[in-house]
């Protein structure tokens, strides 16, 4: 592999070389998911290969269990054409394979040797360690001082430790899940040329995205998995990032009834000058956010995860304060000094992205769940106590409006699937007729049927005049839902867009920050998607 | 999944058992752990003290049933479990929001402290007031002992296990100091202990002709308003969400700190309670030995009664039937006083091991073996 | 002070000071593995009356050291499988250890109260071992250098060594070392055995170097200043040594002051014995102030772990 | 005839070679004596000073024991509050300062016994510094350290002693570093009033002249440096009172027996102590047995030097109790 004469990129692979990976009807059964149904698929030497999918398709728990990590329930992993049980992460690792989480595997408190030392299985003495990394480190360009402790990295710079860590095992497979979700471009640039680099050296990478433009750029076959079946299998050089995406969700997609000719009301949320300071030490700041939306609008906001998102949405909860009190009102009147539940009660109701632990708590029954949020504005409350009997009343009719699937009031929040959570969670808010509703990645992991009824009760809300902050990463999503959208990039918040006049690559280039021209997509607003090739 | 335990076959293939999440806590067994470990404490017990040459039966006998079976006991299963369950019923809404304060023995002596400060210096003067400036006081000395602690979690994250529990071993010192010093009864012929306290300034008996003191009433009184604050108030929601899910807690609108401020001063001032109520009920003086541990066997009476107040009541009574049962198997059986504690030991391992099962079930897997590639 | 008082003093420090700095030590490599055992004085009375046991009956105090050491890691098992398998809480679970510990040495030392034993006294030659000046070096128990190689080993396993970068990657982040594929709960169970026997070892040194003898509750709460320890030294080995020793001086110290009479009464003994815990908060404070990650508590101390797969 | 009951409550465990030891041998010698055809005992142990031992009081009342002695001074609010409520049963408290109708007190005069000897400490010692490692300054122990230091000064008046209090009855490692303490900075005799023999094995280790047990005989821990011992024989008085209930005769009394009754006894001399310091060691005891010799007769000047008790006078047994001071030569 890496002991071979070093070539320069050679895109065209050998078709008839052996497969260096080979899935053969993989399942994983999770309590109540199927995660992984069947899944075949091969992976040459040397290919890169994209694993595809919406949230929750089953792509990390495919490639875990090709690291060993978790077992398939059934199914074969054929390695050099060998059928191979993988017990583990080490066993895994002595085959050749390296794996660089989504999620890092660092510690904090530990020193960039130590971190690359704990995942590495041979014993090797801390010296000849720091020079065989330096050696990777000079080899690939990685930039980073073996001694400084992890916990004053950068996101990027982490992400080094884990490339640097799978690097030094001389890996023939190298899976990267999600890898450049918390990158700045010019990482993303750098991290390509590794992987490439990697490649020619006749090492196959399994590479999960959901940015289809990196996709086309860098690798040589896709498979698209769709509810953790295997639907097609592409070269992506050859497709659209539209029809990869089509793909993807699957056709059937119920269409969105959006009212024609509507007309939005007066401003209702203003945004001005938004600053907010980062919560941890290496968290994204904002930077004088500025936007408005009237009654009736939905605005999108855009982004890759890691921009500042989730800061907007805690500042706009009034889960953290600003500042500057005035730099958020609704109606006129400077919300930006109130807690969470003074916002609600002036009609501001929010959704964060995480929902077990944050939207929800997961140990408490969905009744308990409705107290968190919907206590004031539907008189859960009377002289501090709380009225259970009310809170069920309420979940109850949750539960039937959105079509929840739960045992009933009672059930625990951590008991549902993620969809169905979802479900709850927004309507839950969505029934509480928020005048301003703010929501992010309200279809994360939900599949399709649920995401559209999601979908169909944020356009109904609107409808009845509430202004919607809609944030997501998927941008097809933004697309059909929203009539404004504007991009989130490190922070700041770019000038808003009219969807359906503005392309998806416009808004493309604008998420990572850079401008460039491809094929155009306009969406015609209120109606199903339309591609212009 | 955790393994429970690994049994190697013939083979070598390995037996594993797993434990697998519920997708509920199970009610069943929130309920019937706590008595299966109590009856597998018998059982265990009867058998390794039977194998040691002791009464195995009896002890179990004298130590479980006697104090429930002889209504003379009760009156000392209601005195002893009165500061458990007090300080457990605090301890409890702590641990909810995810706050461990161990050091309750603390809080205890030095509310215990506060209580016979006010004593001693309303020693000449008569009337109902004082008793209820003591219980006062006693409370505000328990929060006292928690106020350095509560700032150092909430401003500076340190861990208030090990605040809590260092400020016991001074505050027990602080007592030394106290009753070895400018409190010693000048009257006690040297003695280490304060004055005995006057009518006044002891707690009435609340059934004439038993030892039944007003702290039992109160110590019922706690519990049940606790349950009613932690299951129907939007504090005691507060609490349980600030420690299930401290950032849905914020999302909800709540501010950690502040709660736990408050719940740290609740526990606090529990102890403290309980430590007045003591010093004014039984000890009636304050000495050396006012230390008794409730405060740290509070700790298991709060997790034996699975954090909810009503169940504490019941833990209380579990424990304090150990404690006059450890006697009775003493006075009427010779069990060593040694045995006494092993028997506690092994209820307590016994119930902590059961909690699992709450969450967890239990599954036998047989992992396909693994074999390598070529 | 003349220089024979101070070589005393150092000799008693040192004695009073060595079962406080083995406990601590154990429970040092405890909590970089991410558990927090209380049960520390349950696991010094069990290798305590052990140690005694095993001495009295065979002769032999080297023997006595070694029963105590599996005595201590036997009972820390009982913490161990309750914590580890079944994930109960950490502390009432140690808690509950002590409880045991202190039934269980109290049952099994019945027999042995009253009788004397022979004290593990220094192996160099007589003539280095009583010599007034070279005691300072050579006149203490076999114990008192096993505690301080102990010292430099677990600094050297700690820092030096690939187990002890498992060790303490486990207990700063249990997930992160389990997805690496570490085994969470085996390197905490070795852990937990370790701190058994060292805490074994500690209690030892009552019976066979402090006070040869045994009676119930013989190391009357010295389990809780080793915790206080750990804490003290910022979960480091080196300091824990200046922190033993420290916690020793102000224990002695004070003995050594109102045996010389004079005016010492103005700091009433209380604060004395109150110092230990107090400095130790205040070292928790300063901890926490500095804040620069790799000297406070190890990330996932007291946390229960339950792998999924 | 029914057996009587009799209960023993001790704050320890008897085997701690000390104080609970001292009444575990006394119940021993007493139902020898009476025999085990007329006496049933019940020990109860380590029962905490507080309200846990009103509830063991009352246990055993009911269970039909006839007499209890509760041997702790902190056992007597819970005496006398159950004994209140059950007249007929007879309470013993020892160490204790009150009574009452079914509540006698008893003690023993452990001051003879350290004047005895004090009088050997003052005569063996070479460096003329003794110490006296103390639990807790109550009068008890102070009066016993100024018997102590009045007898070894009387037969040396050089005799200076050095106190060390550790703030416990227990913590036998605390006691043992006390010794150390005091044995590094010149004490050659050393004796103690907390309940155990750290102290004489750190006297053994270190080869001084050596010390006395307290409470029992503590040779076998310290076969060199056990002078004697101070030993408490409750013996004589359990089998008196046993006997005066057995006979319906008890009556509520306060006893305060010494060497003359035999409640405390003077251990056997080591081997090392010259003849004529034996026999010094008995003449005073027997003065104070026959009373030509009182521990605290006058004059006795406190260790700042002022007179506290003229010549001819003494402490008397009213005035015991209220002594804070030290006589001169004791450094505290
Ligand atoms: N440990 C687990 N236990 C139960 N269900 C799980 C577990 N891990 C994943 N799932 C479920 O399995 C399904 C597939 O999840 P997976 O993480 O593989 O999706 P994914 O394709 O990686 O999604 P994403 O794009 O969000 O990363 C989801 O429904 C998820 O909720
Ligand atoms: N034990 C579990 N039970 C139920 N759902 C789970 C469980 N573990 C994980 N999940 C869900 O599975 C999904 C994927 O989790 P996973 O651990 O695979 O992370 P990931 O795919 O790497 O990360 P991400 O979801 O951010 O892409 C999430 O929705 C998560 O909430
Ligand atoms: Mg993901
Ligand atoms: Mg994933």
């Amino acid at each position: 592999m890496r002991g071979g004469p070093k070539r320069s990129w050679e895109p065209p692979l050998d078709v008839r070389a052996p497969l260096r990976l080979e899935l053969v009807g993989i399942t994983k059964q999770f309590p109540g998911v199927l995660a992984n149904d069947h899944v075949s698929f091969g992976v040459r030497p040397g290919e890169i290969h994209a694993l595809l999918g919406e949230n929750g398709a089953g792509k990390s728990t495919l490639v875990k269990m090709i690291y060993g990590i978790m077992q398939p329930n059934a199914g074969e992993i054929r390695w050099n054409g060998v059928a191979t049980v993988i017990p583990n992460p080490k066993f895994a690792r002595k085959l050749g394979i390296g794996m660089v989480f989504q999620h890092f595997s660092l510690f904090e408190a530990m020193t960039v040797l130590e971190n690359i030392a704990l995942g590495m299985d041979a014993k090797i003495p801390a010296r000849t360690l720091e020079t065989r990394v330096r050696e990777v480190m000079a080899n690939y360009d990685l930039n980073l001082d073996p001694h400084r402790i992890v916990s004053t990295l950068s996101v990027g710079e982490r992400q080094r430790i884990e490339i640097v860590r799978a690097l030094l095992l001389n890996p023939s497979l190298l899976i990267m899940d999600e890898p450049t979700s918390v990158l700045t471009p010019q990482e993303v640039e750098a991290l390509f040329l590794v992987l490439r680099k990697l490649a020619s050296e006749g090492c196959s990478i399994l590479y999960i995205s959901h940015k289809l433009h990196e996709i086309k750029a860098l690798c040589d076959t896709a498979t698209i998995l769709r509810g953790g079946k295997v639907v097609d299998t592409i070269d992506p050089k050859v497709e659209t990032s539209r029809s990869m995406a089509e793909k993807m969700i699957g056709a059937g997609l119920k269409d969105i009834v959006k009212p024609k000719g509507r007309e939005f009301g007066k401003e209702k949320l203003v945004v001005n000058r938004l600053s907010m300071a980062p919560e941890g030490q290496f968290g994204m700041a904002l930077d004088n956010v500025t936007f408005s939306v009237r009654a009736g609008e939905i605005f999108g906001i855009a982004g890759v995860a890691g921009n500042g998102q989730n800061l907007l949405l805690d500042s706009l909860s009034g889960e953290l304060i600003a500042a500057d009190p005035s730099a958020i009102t609704i109606d006129g009147a400077p919300i930006g000094a109130l807690n969470p539940n003074a916002r609600r009660k002036q009609g501001l109701c929010a959704v964060p992205e995480e929902r077990n632990g944050h939207a929800a708590v997961g140990d408490f029954s969905l009744s308990d769940n409705s107290v968190l949020t919907a206590r004031d504005r539907l008189g859960m409350v009377t002289a501090g106590l709380i009225r259970a009997g009310a809170a069920k009343t309420y979940t109850d009719d949750v539960i039937v409006s959105f079509a929840v699937k739960a045992l009933g009031p009672g059930a625990t929040a951590g008991s549902l699937s993620g969809g169905n959570l979802q479900k709850y969670i927004m309507g839950r808010e969505i029934m509480q007729k928020p005048s301003v509703f703010v929501v992010s990645q309200p279809t994360w992991g939900v599949d399709a049927g649920a995401a559209a009824a999601i979908h169909q009760a944020i356009v109904d809300l609107a409808t009845t005049g509430s202004a919607i902050v809609v944030i997501s990463q998927d941008l097809d999503e933004l697309l059909t839902l929203c009539d404004t959208l504007a991009v989130i990039n490190e922070g700041r918040l770019s000038h808003p867009l009219k969807v359906g006049e503005a392309s998806v690559e416009e808004i493309g280039l604008l998420m990572g920050g850079v401008h460039g021209t491809a094929e155009q997509v306009h969406i015609a607003p209120g109606g199903d998607i339309a591609v212009q090739a | 999944m955790a393994r429970l335990s690994r049994c190697i076959s013939r083979r070598g293939a390995t037996l594993q058992f797993r434990l697998e999440k519920r997708l509920q806590p199970s009610r069943f067994m929130l309920y019937a752990t706590p008595v299966a470990a109590v009856i597998l404490t018998m059982i265990v017990g009867a058998i390794v003290f039977s194998v040691l040459g002791y009464d195995g039966l009896g002890a179990v006998r004298e130590i479980f049933l006697t104090p429930l079976t002889n209504p003379y006991k009760w009156q000392d299963l209601a005195v002893k479990s009165a500061p458990l369950i007090i300080i457990a019923v605090g301890l409890a809404i702590g641990y909810r929001a995810n706050v461990w304060n161990i050091g309750a023995e603390g809080q205890y002596v030095v509310g215990g402290l506060a209580g016979t400060g006010v004593a001693l210096a309303t020693y000449d003067m008569s009337g109902p007031w004082i008793l209820p400036l003591m219980i006062l006081a006693g409370i505000l000395g328990g929060m006292a002992w928690i106020v350095v602690p509560a700032y150092l979690r909430t401003r500076l994250k340190v861990n208030e296990i090990l605040t809590t529990l260092m400020l016991t071993y001074v505050s027990i010192q602080l007592l030394n100091y106290l009753v070895a010093g400018p409190w010693k009864n000048p009257m006690g012929m040297g003695q280490l202990q304060t004055k005995l306290f006057t009518d006044y300034q002891t707690l009435p008996y609340i059934i004439p002709g038993t030892i039944v003191q007003l702290g039992t009433p109160i110590a019922i009184l706690v519990a049940l308003v606790a349950w009613f604050v932690m299951s129907r108030s939007v504090f005691g929601y507060e609490v349980r969400t600030v420690g299930a899910a401290p950032h849905a807690a914020r999302y909800g609108g709540f501010v950690a700190n502040k709660t736990i401020w408050a719940v740290m001063l609740i526990s606090g001032g529990l102890a403290g309670l309980a430590g007045v109520l003591e010093v004014a009920g039984p000890f009636g003086r304050m000495v050396p030995q006012f230390p008794t541990n409730y405060g740290f066997t509070a700790i298991i009476v709060a997790f034996l009664g699975r954090l909810h107040p009503l169940g504490i009541i019941l833990s209380g009574l579990v424990i304090s039937i150990s404690f006059v049962g450890g006697e009775v198997a003493q006075t009427t059986i010779g069990l060593p006083n040694a045995a006494v504690g092993i028997f506690q030991a092994l209820m307590l391992f016994f119930i902590l091991a059961s909690d699992i099962f709450v969450r967890y079930r239990v599954k036998r897997v047989v992992p396909q073996t693994a074999e390598s590639a070529a | 002070m003349s220089t024979d008082l101070i070589i005393a003093i150092i000799i008693t420090v040192v004695g009073a000071a060595t079962p406080l700095l083995l406990a601590a030590l154990g429970e040092l490599v405890v909590e970089k593995s991410g558990v927090l055992n209380l049960g520390v004085e349950g696991m010094m009375l069990t290798g305590a009356v052990v140690a005694f046991a095993v001495t009295y009956t065979s002769g032999n105090p080297w023997l006595g050291v070694l029963a105590s050491a599996f005595a201590g890691a036997a009972v820390s098992m009982i913490f161990g499988f309750l914590t580890l398998s079944l994930s109960s809480n950490q502390v009432a679970t140690g808690l509950a250890l002590t409880i045991f510990g202190t039934g269980f040495s109290a049952l099994f030392g019945q027999p042995f109260t009253g009788k004397p034993l022979e004290p593990f006294r220094s192996v160099f030659p007589s003539w280095l071992a009583n010599d007034p000046v070279w005691r300072v070096i050579f006149g203490y128990s076999p114990l008192v250098y096993f505690s301080l190689i102990m010292v430099a080993a677990v600094a050297w396993f700690l820092t030096r060594t690939r187990p002890g970068l498992i060790l303490r990657a486990v207990g700063e982040s249990d997930t992160s070392a389990h997805s690496i594929g570490y085994s969470v709960i085996g390197v905490r169970y070795a852990a937990v055995a370790f701190g058994g026997a060292m805490a074994g070892i500690a209690g030892s040194c009552f019976p066979l170097i402090l006070t040869p003898q045994w009676v119930e509750r013989l190391t009357a709460g010295r389990g809780w200043i080793a915790l206080a320890l750990v804490v003290f030294a910022a979960w480091r080995p080196y300091r824990l040594l200046l922190g033993a020793y420290l916690f020793g001086l102000i224990a002695t110290i004070e003995l050594y002051a109102k045996a010389a009479g004079g005016n010492f009464k103005i700091i009433p003994s209380e604060v004395w014995a109150s110092m230990p815990y107090l400095a130790t908060i205040l070292v928790l404070v300063l901890i926490s102030l500095r804040r620069n990650g790799s000297s406070s508590a190890p990330a996932c101390l007291g946390k229960p772990f339950i792998p999924t797969n | 005839q029914e057996k009587l009951k009799v209960a023993f409550v001790l704050i320890g465990s008897p085997d701690d070679n000390g104080w609970n030891f001292g009444h575990e041998q006394g119940r021993k010698k007493m139902l020898e004596a009476i025999g085990a055809d007329k006496v049933d005992t019940t020990v109860v142990t380590n029962v905490a000073e507080g309200p846990d031992s009103e509830r063991v009081f009352r246990e055993l009342a009911q269970q039909g024991h006839k007499l209890i002695y509760a041997t702790s001074f902190g056992y007597g609010d819970y005496v006398h509050k159950v004994a209140k409520q059950f007249p007929d049963v007879k309470f013993e408290w020892a160490t204790g300062n009150a009574t009452a109708a079914n509540v006698s007190t008893y003690n023993a005069r452990f001051h003879e016994g350290r004047a005895v000897i004090g009088t050997i400490a003052g005569l063996m010692t070479k460096t003329n510094i003794g110490a006296y490692i103390g639990s807790f300054p109550i009068p008890e122990v102070r009066m016993g350290i100024n018997a102590f230091a009045i007898a070894a000064r009387k037969v040396n008046p050089e005799f200076k002693l050095k106190v060390v209090y550790v703030d416990s009855w227990f913590d036998p490692a605390k006691e043992a570093d006390a010794a150390r303490a005091l044995i590094d900075q010149g004490v050659d005799v050393i004796t103690q009033h907390t309940d155990g023999p750290a102290a004489l094995q750190v006297a053994e280790e270190r080869g001084i002249v050596g010390g006395f047990g307290q409470g029992a005989d503590m040779s076998a821990f310290a076969p060199n440096a056990h002078l004697s011992a101070i030993i408490d024989n409750w013996g004589p008085h359990y089998i008196k009172s046993v006997q005066s209930v057995l006979d319906g005769t008890w009556v509520e009394s306060s006893v305060w027996d010494g060497l003359a009754s035999g409640e405390v006894e003077i251990g056997p001399f080591n081997k090392k102590i010259p003849a004529d310091v034996v026999a010094k060691a008995e003449a005073v005891k027997a003065g104070i047995i026959d009373g030509s010799i009182h521990p605290f007769a006058g004059p006795l000047k406190d260790n700042t030097g002022a007179e506290r008790v003229a010549a001819g006078d003494v402490i008397d047994d009213g005035e015991f109790w209220a002594v804070d001071w030290y006589v001169e030569g004791v450094e505290a």
